[in-house]
């Protein structure tokens, strides 16, 4: 991550979900749309405060949907590959093309994969891994966004953000505290 | 000691008269009342975080780690010598390897149902359990696993040919085969359980990242979270991740144990060749695998003082799902008898004459006895399902009998099938019970080192369960401000 | 509260994954041509033999016979090495005193044997008979390659399961006339190089002597030669025919034959493999043909 | 991997053999010629093919050298080191079979190395592993008439006391790898035994006498020859008195004619032979009829009733002439159209298979068996009744059903006595035989087999007084082990120490060999020149297949050192004695080539001696007290008399009946074992005249009351590392009077327990009744025998229709038996799911015919041979692993006092639905063109899952390493078309698939098909009574094609659906209606 100039956003930090849920939903309403909910726990009220609906996105079910039929069509193809043309065998005076006995693996295989590509394809939508990242900068994030705490980030790439109004309008909830965070 | 942490004159455990009762509905809690985010975050983050190891943990490090040892022995006295340090024999080719590996992956069926069918079920109590269940899970398949590798005496063959790729030879493995299905079976459910592990471990190693003191431990918990922040829209996207692994590991953990059973119910012998086997197998493996958490889960919330989050309600479950997969189980015995007489298959007759009253007909009335007889009379009664004394006994005594059921299929089919000439008898050897102990003890070491290091509860979906936890509506809210 | 990752950690972080990916692929990858490598298979390295034997100088310069040493690579599993007498036939008047030559001369005196490293080493669970493979019109350079070009010896070909199996699945690449058995430089039929073959089936008798194969036209006076060409009944067979109870077997004279003319390997190696009887691949390539 | 060749073979067999024989007559004789020459120069015959056999070859070479004191001559330098290496050492001292408990042999570090470089190789891990590199050993002057890779075959004969067996020996780069019987002599027609079979690892024995001994240090045969003259020379001044000799029965006319030239220079020299089994009472019998020494021949093939009186003629070579006399009662068995079928009676004091192969079967306690023979010969007016006999009713009523036919059929019936029964039986029989007229029909009497017949009880017991008397100064024992055989009575061993130099000539530094001052180590039939007569009196000359191993000396050598020419070779020796009979019909060099090469002189058989025989009375003993017990001596199925005991084939064959391994045991009837209070495995003291031996009890249905059978032979001390310490010996208490049976014995428990190893889930075990009392002696004390219990095992077999039989009268009613009744149908081919697989080539098929099979073992011991079979030690077998890939399996129905037994040889059925190649998940096992269900062993990874899903149980597993990878000597033996198998594989019968690929490849070769008969598998080509057949089935012409088409050929467990290619044609009996009720 190179270098930016100013500062990654303001961050607001609430200590029940309802605030938090009401702040975003104010935020939304005000026109912010680059911001964030920080959370120690799913909370679907905040997802949906920020605009953000995954059911309607599916991004992760296509990835996993896509997977699961690759994983399964490699295997069967490869099973009736390997049975009929690769090396036919009398193999106790059954057919070369054993369908029903070639089903179990590639029904394993459709599983396997798709979970695979559901996982990673989780990861990296949310662009994980990520170690590094601006919020952590906050004071108490840390401690709290993983336990208790429940945060607002509006952020300065937002073009209605501006340090100052963005500070009094995050105020306005009378949030535990209001911080800068850089890059 | 660790319970020290938790100090005992924590308010959410003051000891009042059924206060563990929920007095809208009259049910057992699933949780104790009065907790917060932060006393439920601490009171599992301490027990991994906390510098002074418990003695107790130590003790039984150590005697697992002994254990292995003795497994180690075993195998390698087997890759040196070959399976004819076992008792296997002909006609009794397979023994305690293939019993072993049946009964430890039956035992790991009960943390992927936990974890992902209760999961699909909406089943809230299964939160407080579901993180252990699962490790056991991963632990139980790693014991299983080992078996199928090693039972042919030579891994560096095995390893070898049952893996399709392109080589020199031209020659692929055999798919109409129920080991090659097994190799599919085992490998993938493997894979999934650690992914599905993981995925939910996520969230909880940030926290950990976050409470950790050491700068070491900061590091390792950090780069394990993947830099996890809570954001709304990973939560989202986690969410459909988990749902999505859930309906995979669904149908991944039914079959797993009907690809198992398979490798009996697809052969010509009597005693193997049935229908009935994929259902019985799967809902004995439940059977087993509850039995297997409950063993884990009592003596655990009692040592760490879990009382509150692994409440009486979560035993109480267990125990009526172990007496509904039960039945499943004592109908699946009571149909193969049924059906070796309604079939008048002198074959399908005699073995089942043979197993309850041949030469080791003994072994058929231990398991009735440990499956049918003992729980399945004693469970439907509440006071017995909440005395925990007595579900840490039948737990146990369910696990030895799922163990014979394993035993009494594989060997009592064997020793006495199609050509008299060929009867024979099986007794097993000092390595048999090495190499079955020693697995024992490799599950023990693992479960020890899961619950130093890692949280073995999911705090965020234990903190999702809170009362505090819901968004208040405008409603609501006017109400509040109203007074 | 301070980072604990620098800002690069991230891209670290996700490139090690990637990374982590490759280096499996390229592991398998690697595995892959290893089995297949020289290292493995010891194809085209030259052991080091008690004496530097040429196959070169006596096959192209002097222009021996393969079997004029391997003898029984015709009638048996095994073609045979040379006694040491085989070689003190000659060097008993040429080369008596070369250095080079001790070990034979010592072994000669002694009564012991050379011991020659064995450069085609099949596994010893694969059992291969020369015998059929010769009779049935696979040539030694099929195999063994160009050995009169080699002046020390060498395996050609892998020699592994799959080299073999490319040619039981679809002999009639290799197949070639009887007579070209032992010819080295054997091509293949072409347009510019054709082969006339002719055929009468006499049921007890090898194969090999009941087709005629020629590289000269028959049509113009080759026809004696094509004649001359076909081996005689008598040696190696007789127990054949003796036991096949059909006694001696007249031979069509080679003006009678009728003759094809064949100008490449496919059409020809088609044909031979009616003539030659060759059993059909999934008989070539069942187990038993090979392991026991 | 060693010991396999890796080159494929073409070899010439069975049928097609013969018209190879005609076709290159010359040709093979010059073969057997250069083999002779060969025989003398070590470096031709000891170096095979190019494969490390040769090397290993060579290292014994080298050792013998090294051995000799370094004295003997130096072969092959280049590999003295190797010789030298420890490794070398240690693998000669190494246990054979390496085997059995995992704590007995540790496996080192280099082991450990070479066992995974073995298996992994064996497992074709060309692509990890890579091949060490090979050396090549190219002859020097390489004999012109050898093809490497193309097996020769030569004629001999197996030399044996009761009558040799013709062979024609399979002989690989001129190592002899298979024995087999000569397809063209008439006494044998190409069939051998299980002894013959077993004598090729004799010759291979690592633990065979390697070198001269005097007193213990190592010397050379020249040192004893300078000894042995100065003693001659000495000693020819007093006509060779106090000169003895003792062997076991002289076989070879040119011994015994050495023998006769050498009694000129020294007349009073004594040769004196003794076998503990021997002929005695047959001879005392003619010596009494004839007035001299006769043997009887038996014409089985013209007889329609046979009756045995304690004869065992169809178990193995103990009785004389057994495979003529199996394979001619075959012939009547057979229910070949045009031939009738035959009944065979027995009366038997020990149950055997010739017992449990008749169609009525009466046990008799041995003393009684005399007074049953003469009562017979009254009732056939011979003689009067014995006075004082008792007999049951069921004894009366055989005994006159038995005379009754008897009668009907004189002259198209014999009566055949046992050579262990005593001379007043022997006497009734010549009478029988006589009134009925049976004589030149189905019986005649010829000179002896043996050139020099004796009584041998009677002469060895003078010898032992001559010694305590002081008469003998030297003794020269030859292939004989008295110490061990000798009667117990005469106390020999005691003895011995009289002789002032005691010679010991033979295989093994064997218990005799401990004692005397010199020890020759003696050469292997397959390695010297002698000369036999078989059962007809034949001539066949024995030839050397090799060049001796250790240079062995065989007694013609000894011989010839007291004659005017003592350095006469053996083969000069035997040539001269036929040269007379050869040159009478023509040029002598062809003539003696042509014997060598056909196996036998012609017209050499004995003429039929016309004298009648004048018997005045049979004196038959008085009858036995019925309390009194006896004890009966037999010889062991498996090892004779001991001199097998050494070889582990014969050890872990299963003895017919029992199907007991590795031991001998206390045979007895379940009453005489409850009646002692004791269960099967505990060990019993029996004594005999203050005699005392210890045996484990083991019962046998239809094992007479009051009686004990002991097989003799065990109990070895200096056996070698196979045979030394197995089982009990039984000599103790065989006295000189007692030879046959001892009665008078007492028996007790001891409370010591003796596990058995029994190759079969043992029948007791299941039978209920008895089953209570197993292990339970107050049970047994309550135990009532006349409960009459039954065996689940043979009720199932039965019932599951694995055996199916019928009486002859059944059988004409209802040809379609063995076809109609529950668990007998065959289902149709159509009710399937997938379509049939076709098979349009070859297809291999077996048929076994229950009707001839009588369970004598020899394609067990010739599957050992062919196959590469490991030996894997009793604690191996006693758990069930034993190796054997066909098995005879044992079935007793019906009371267990007078049961009936089958015998049905079960190996791989080749299923054409085998279920053991769907479950196998590497495709080790898969099914070829032709039908066959091929093991690949290079493929198994050892699942073991195919021998669970196998119906038959016929797969067999190398559960530890069981083959020697070790022993150099056995590496010569294998058979280099065969893989060894290492651990973790699994393997079975493949219808010897090696021949089948050789015959396919000469077929190809020479433009045509296969023809019938010109593939012979290794059990059929053994079978004395050709109960197997092996062919082509899509083929309707061949062999088992017909005989598929038999009503009476079905297949096990047909309702499973596996279509076995194997198929079994159902049994027939004969019974005699007037004792149906008892049948």
């Amino acid at each position: 991550m190179p270098m930016r100039e100013g500062i990654y956003g303001l961050i607001a930090e609430f200590d029940t979900p309802t605030e938090l849920v009401q702040a975003a939903k104010a935020a939304y309403a005000s026109g912010y749309r680059r911001m964030d909910c920080y959370t120690p726990y799913p909370l679907e009220e905040a997802a949906e405060a920020i605009g953000f609906d995954e059911p309607t996105e599916k991004g992760v079910a296509r990835i996993c949907l896509l997977g699961g039929l690759i994983g399964g069509c490699a295997m069967f193809s490869l099973e009736s590959w390997v049975s009929i043309w690769a090396y036919p065998l009398n193999i106790a005076g059954r057919p070369l093309f054993s369908w029903p006995a070639f089903i179990v693996p590639a029904y394993e295989w459709t599983i396997l994969f798709a979970g695979l590509s559901a996982a990673y394809g989780m990861l990296a939508l949310n662009r994980l891994p990520a170690p590094y990242h601006p919020v952590f900068n906050a004071p108490n994030f840390r401690d709290g966004a993983t336990t208790d705490k429940f945060f607002l980030c509006l952020e300065a790439a937002d073009p209605k953000f501006s340090v100052s109004e963005s500070r009094a309008f995050l105020e306005s909830f009378r949030p535990v505290s209001v911080v800068e965070v850089d890059h | 000691m660790a319970t020290n942490d938790v100090s005992p004159q924590d308010p959410v455990t003051n000891p009042g008269k059924n206060w563990m009762i929920d007095p809208k509905t009259g049910e057992l809690r699933v949780l104790a009342p009065g907790q917060t985010f932060r006393s439920v975050t601490e009171k599992i983050a301490r027990i991994v975080l906390t510098s002074q190891t418990p003695l107790g943990w130590l003790f039984g490090f150590v005697m697992a780690g002994g254990l292995i040892a003795m497994l180690l022995t075993a195998v390698a006295w087997l890759f040196l010598k070959g399976t004819g340090i076992w008792a296997i024999t002909m006609p009794v080719a397979w023994g305690f390897a293939i019993v072993n590996f049946v009964w430890w992956i039956g035992i790991g069926h009960a943390g992927t149902l936990i974890s992902a069918i209760l999961l699909l079920f909406k089943q809230g109590w299964r939160n407080s359990i579901n993180r252990f269940a699962e490790a056991m899970t991963l632990f139980a398949v790693v014991c299983a696993g080992m078996f199928p590798i090693i039972h042919t005496g030579r891994p560096w063959l095995a390893i070898y040919w049952l893996f399709p790729y392109p080589n020199t030879m031209n020659v692929w493995p055999q798919f109409r085969s129920p080991l090659m299905w097994d190799v599919f079976a085992v490998s993938t459910y493997a894979t999934i359980s650690v992914v599905f592990w993981y995925i939910g471990l996520i969230p909880d190693l940030g926290t950990m990242r976050d409470q950790a003191k050491s700068k070491f431990a900061k590091y390792i918990y950090g780069q394990m979270s993947l830099g996890w922040r809570g954001s709304a829209r990973h939560w989202m996207r986690y969410e459909s991740a988990s749902l999505l692994l859930a309906g995979l590991a669904t149908p991944l953990v039914l079959s797993v144990h009907t690809v198992i059973s398979f490798d009996f119910a697809v052969a010509v012998l009597p005693g193997w060749h049935t229908t009935i086997f994929p259902p019985y197998f799967v809902a004995g493996a439940i059977y087993s695998g509850f039995a297997m958490v409950l063993t884990l889960a009592i003596p655990i919330r009692k040592f760490y003082g879990l009382e509150d989050i692994i409440t009486m309600r979560h035993l109480d479950n267990m125990a009526k799902v172990m007496l509904a997969t039960g039945s499943i189980v004592a109908y699946g015995y009571g149909m193969e008898v049924v059906m070796a007489w309604y079939s008048a298959s002198r074959w399908e007759y005699f073995m089942f004459w043979n197993r309850m009253f041949g030469p080791m007909g003994w072994a058929y009335w231990v398991l009735i006895a440990c499956n049918i007889v003992t729980p399945l009379t004693t469970l439907w009664s509440r006071k017995l399902r909440q005395n925990i004394a007595y579900l840490f006994a039948i737990s146990l005594i369910v696990n030895t009998g799922m163990w014979f059921e394993r035993f009494v299929i594989v060997v009592t089919s064997l020793y006495r099938d199609f050509l008299p000439s060929s009867w024979g008898t099986y007794r097993a050897t000092r390595w048999d019970y090495m190499t079955y102990v020693g697995t024992l003890g490799l599950f023990t070491f693992l479960f020890f080192l899961f619950i130093r290091l890692l949280p073995m509860i999911p705090m965020s979906e234990i903190r999702m369960m809170l009362p505090q936890a819901k968004v208040k509506h405008e409603a609501e809210l006017q109400t509040e401000a109203g007074d | 509260m301070a980072q604990i990752f620098d800002r690069s950690s991230n891209s670290l972080a996700r490139i090690s994954l990637v990374l982590s990916g490759i280096i499996v692929i390229s592991l398998g990858v690697t595995l892959n041509y290893l089995q297949r490598s020289p290292w493995v298979t010891r194809q085209g390295q030259r052991a080091d033999q008690p004496v530097p034997f040429s196959h070169r100088h006596h096959v192209q310069g002097l222009g021996l016979q393969c079997q004029y040493c391997h003898t029984s690579v015709e009638k048996s599993s095994y073609a045979g090495i040379p006694p040491t007498k085989t070689c003190i036939n000659c060097h008993a008047q040429i080369w008596t005193n070369a250095d080079l030559l001790a070990p034979v001369r010592n072994s000669w005196a002694t009564g012991q044997s050379v011991v020659w490293t064995k450069v085609h080493d099949l596994p010893d669970y694969v059992y291969f008979n020369h015998s059929v493979h010769v009779n049935k019109g696979i040539g030694c350079s099929s195999c063994h390659g160009r050995v009169d070009e080699m002046p020390l010896m060498y395996q050609e070909n892998t020699l592994q399961m799959e080299w073999c199996l490319n040619c039981h699945r679809n002999p009639a690449k290799n197949l070639r006339p009887t007579s070209q058995i032992y010819q080295m430089a054997w091509q293949g039929p072409s347009s510019s190089a054709p082969v006339w073959c002719a055929s009468k089936d006499v049921p007890g008798v090898p194969t090999a002597q009941t087709v005629n194969c020629t590289l000269k036209d028959p049509a113009s006076n080759g026809a004696q030669l094509a004649a001359l060409e076909i081996p005689s009944l008598a040696g190696t067979y007789q127990v054949a025919t003796a036991s096949a109870g059909s006694g001696a077997v007249s031979l069509p004279a080679a003006a009678a034959l009728h003759y094809t003319k064949f100008t490449d390997q496919d059409a020809l190696g088609k044909y031979l493999i009616v003539q030659y009887h060759i059993r059909p691949p999934h008989e070539l390539t069942s187990c038993d043909t090979c392991h026991r | 991997m060693s010991s396999n060749g890796g080159t494929g073979n073409v070899f010439e067999m069975g049928g097609s053999e013969n018209m190879l024989h005609e076709a290159q007559d010359l040709n093979m004789a010059k073969e057997t010629g250069s083999a002779t020459v060969r025989a003398k120069q070590p470096e031709a015959a000891k170096q095979p093919e190019a494969t490390q056999q040769s090397e290993s070859a060579q290292v014994i070479e080298a050792a013998q050298a090294r051995l000799a004191g370094m004295t003997g001559k130096r072969y092959w330098r280049s590999v003295d080191e190797l010789a030298g290496t420890p490794e070398f050492e240690q693998a000669l001292q190494r246990e054979f079979p390496q085997h059995a408990s995992e704590w007995v042999d540790p496996v080192s570090r280099r082991g450990f190395m070479k066992l995974m470089g073995a298996s992994l190789a064996l497992a074709g891990l060309t692509g990890c592993t890579k091949q060490p590199e090979e050396p090549i050993y190219p002859y020097v002057k390489q004999p012109e008439d050898l093809v490497l890779g193309k097996p020769v075959y030569f004629a001999t004969a197996h030399p044996f006391p009761m009558g040799s067996v013709p062979l024609l020996v399979k002989s690989e780069a001129y190592r002899p790898i298979k024995v087999d019987g000569n397809p063209e002599h008439p006494m044998n027609h190409g069939t051998t035994d299980a002894y013959t079979q077993g004598t090729l690892l004799g010759l291979y024995d690592p633990d065979r006498s390697q070198r001269v001994l005097y007193r213990g240090e190592n010397r050379q045969y020249a040192n004893f020859l300078t000894d042995f003259s100065a003693m001659l020379s000495a000693s020819s001044a007093n006509g060779g008195e106090s000169l003895y000799f003792l062997s076991g029965t002289v076989v070879s006319p040119t011994l015994a004619a050495q023998w006769k030239q050498a009694q000129q220079t020294y007349p009073k020299a004594k040769w004196v032979q003794y076998d503990a089994v021997n002929r005695d009472s047959a001879r005392a019998a003619s010596k009494a009829a004839f007035g001299e020494y006769v043997d009887a021949q038996y014409k089985l093939d013209v007889a329609d009733i046979v009756l045995s009186l304690d004869a065992d003629f169809l178990s193995g070579l103990w009785h004389p002439g057994f495979l003529k006399l199996a394979g001619d009662y075959a012939k009547r068995r057979k229910l070949d159209p045009g031939v009738t079928m035959n009944r065979l009676y027995v009366t038997e004091s020990t149950p055997t298979t010739t017992g449990f192969k008749a169609d009525h079967r009466l046990s008799l306690r041995a003393s009684q068996m005399e007074g049953f023979a003469a009562a017979l010969a009254a009732a056939l007016g011979v003689g009067s009744a014995p006075a004082g006999y008792a007999w049951t009713p069921a004894q009366t009523a055989f005994l006159a059903a038995v005379a009754k036919d008897l009668k009907a059929n004189a002259g198209k019936s014999v009566v055949i006595p046992g050579e262990q029964a005593s001379p007043a039986v022997h006497l009734a029989a010549i009478a029988i035989n006589q009134a009925l007229g049976n004589v030149g029909k189905t019986v005649v009497y010829t000179e002896t087999i043996a050139p020099m017949p004796t009584e041998q009880t009677a002469e060895i017991r003078q010898l032992a007084d001559d010694l305590r008397a002081g008469k003998v100064d030297w003794l020269v024992i030859l292939d004989s082990n008295p110490v061990y055989s000798a009667p117990a009575d005469i106390e020999f061993k005691k003895a011995l120490g009289h002789a002032k130099v005691v010679v010991h000539l033979g295989l093994y530094p064997d218990e005799t060999a401990q004692m005397a001052d010199w020890h020759i180590n003696g050469a292997h039939y397959l390695e010297m020149w002698s000369d036999v007569r078989a059962y007809d009196g034949t001539v066949s000359i024995v030839q050397p297949m090799i060049d001796p191993l250790y240079g062995g000396k065989s007694a013609h050598e000894i011989v010839q050192a007291m004659l005017t020419s003592p350095d006469l070779s053996a083969y000069e020796a035997v040539r001269a004695t036929w040269k007379p009979a050869l040159s009478a019909k023509g040029d002598f060099d062809f003539q003696w080539r042509k014997a060598l090469h056909d196996g036998w002189i012609a017209d050499t058989a004995f003429a039929p001696k016309t004298a009648p025989a004048k018997i005045a009375a049979i004196p038959v003993a008085a009858a036995p007290d019925a309390t009194a017990m006896e004890v009966i001596f037999r010889p062991d199925p498996t090892i004779y008399d001991g001199r097998y005991s050494n070889l582990g084939w014969m050890q872990e064959l299963p003895k017919p009946v029992t199907n007991l391994s590795w031991d001998n045991a206390a045979l007895m009837s379940i009453q005489m074992l409850s009646s002692l209070q004791a269960v099967e495995g505990d060990v019993i003291e029996i004594t005999v005249q203050g005699r005392k031996i210890k045996a484990p009890a083991l019962v046998v249905p239809g094992h007479p009351d009051q009686s004990i059978s002991v097989y003799l032979g065990y109990g070895r001390r200096n056996a070698g590392r196979v045979g030394t310490g197995t089982g009990f010996d039984a000599s103790p208490i065989r006295l000189a009077s007692a030879q046959l049976f001892a009665t008078g014995a007492t028996a007790r428990r001891t409370g010591d327990i003796y596990e058995f190893a029994i190759t079969k889930s043992h029948y007791i075990d299941h039978r209920d009744a008895i089953a209570r009392t197993y292990g339970d002696i107050e049970a047994a004390k309550t135990f009532k025998p006349d409960a009459a219990p039954t065996s689940l095992e043979a009720n199932e077999a039965q019932s599951r229709g694995i055996i199916r039989y019928a009486t002859l009268e059944e059988f004409r009613k209802n040809p379609n038996f063995a076809h109609e009744g529950e668990n007998y149908a065959t289902p149709s081919k159509d009710v399937t799911l997938f379509p049939n697989w076709k098979y349009n080539e070859n297809a291999w098929a077996l048929t076994i015919d229950m009707n001839s099979c009588t369970g004598c073992n020899a394609c067990i011991v010739s599957c050992y041979a062919e196959n590469n079979i490991a030996v894997v030690g009793k604690e191996e077998v006693r758990i069930g692993r034993d190796m054997q890939w066909i098995r005879i399996d044992t079935y007793f129905e019906g009371d267990l006092n007078a049961p009936r037994a089958h015998f049905q040889p079960m190996t791989c059925q080749q299923c054409e639905n085998a279920p053991c190649e769907q479950v196998c998940p590497v495709g080790a096992t898969v099914h070829t063109p032709e039908g066959l269900n091929a093991m690949v062993y290079n493929r198994c990874v050892g699942t073991r899952y195919c021998s669970n899903n196998c119906p038959y149980k016929v797969r067999r597993f190398n559960w530890l390493l069981f083959s020697d990878y070790e022993t150099e000597s056995l590496k010569l033996m294998r058979n280099p078309d065969v893989t060894v198998r290492s651990r973790g594989v699994m393997e079975k019968c493949t219808y010897c698939v090696q021949r089948i690929s050789a015959a396919k490849i000469r077929a190809d070769k020479e433009n045509r098909d296969v023809r019938d008969g010109e593939i012979v598998t290794a059990c059929q080509q053994a079978c004395p009574t050709q109960a197997i057949t092996f062919g082509n089935k899509n083929d309707k012409k061949s062999r088992v094609a017909q005989l598929k088409a038999q009503s009476r050929n079905y297949t096990v467990l047909a309702d499973e659906n596996t279509r076995p290619r194997t198929s079994y044609i159902a049994g027939v009996i004969n019974p005699n209606p007037d004792l149906m009720e008892n049948a």
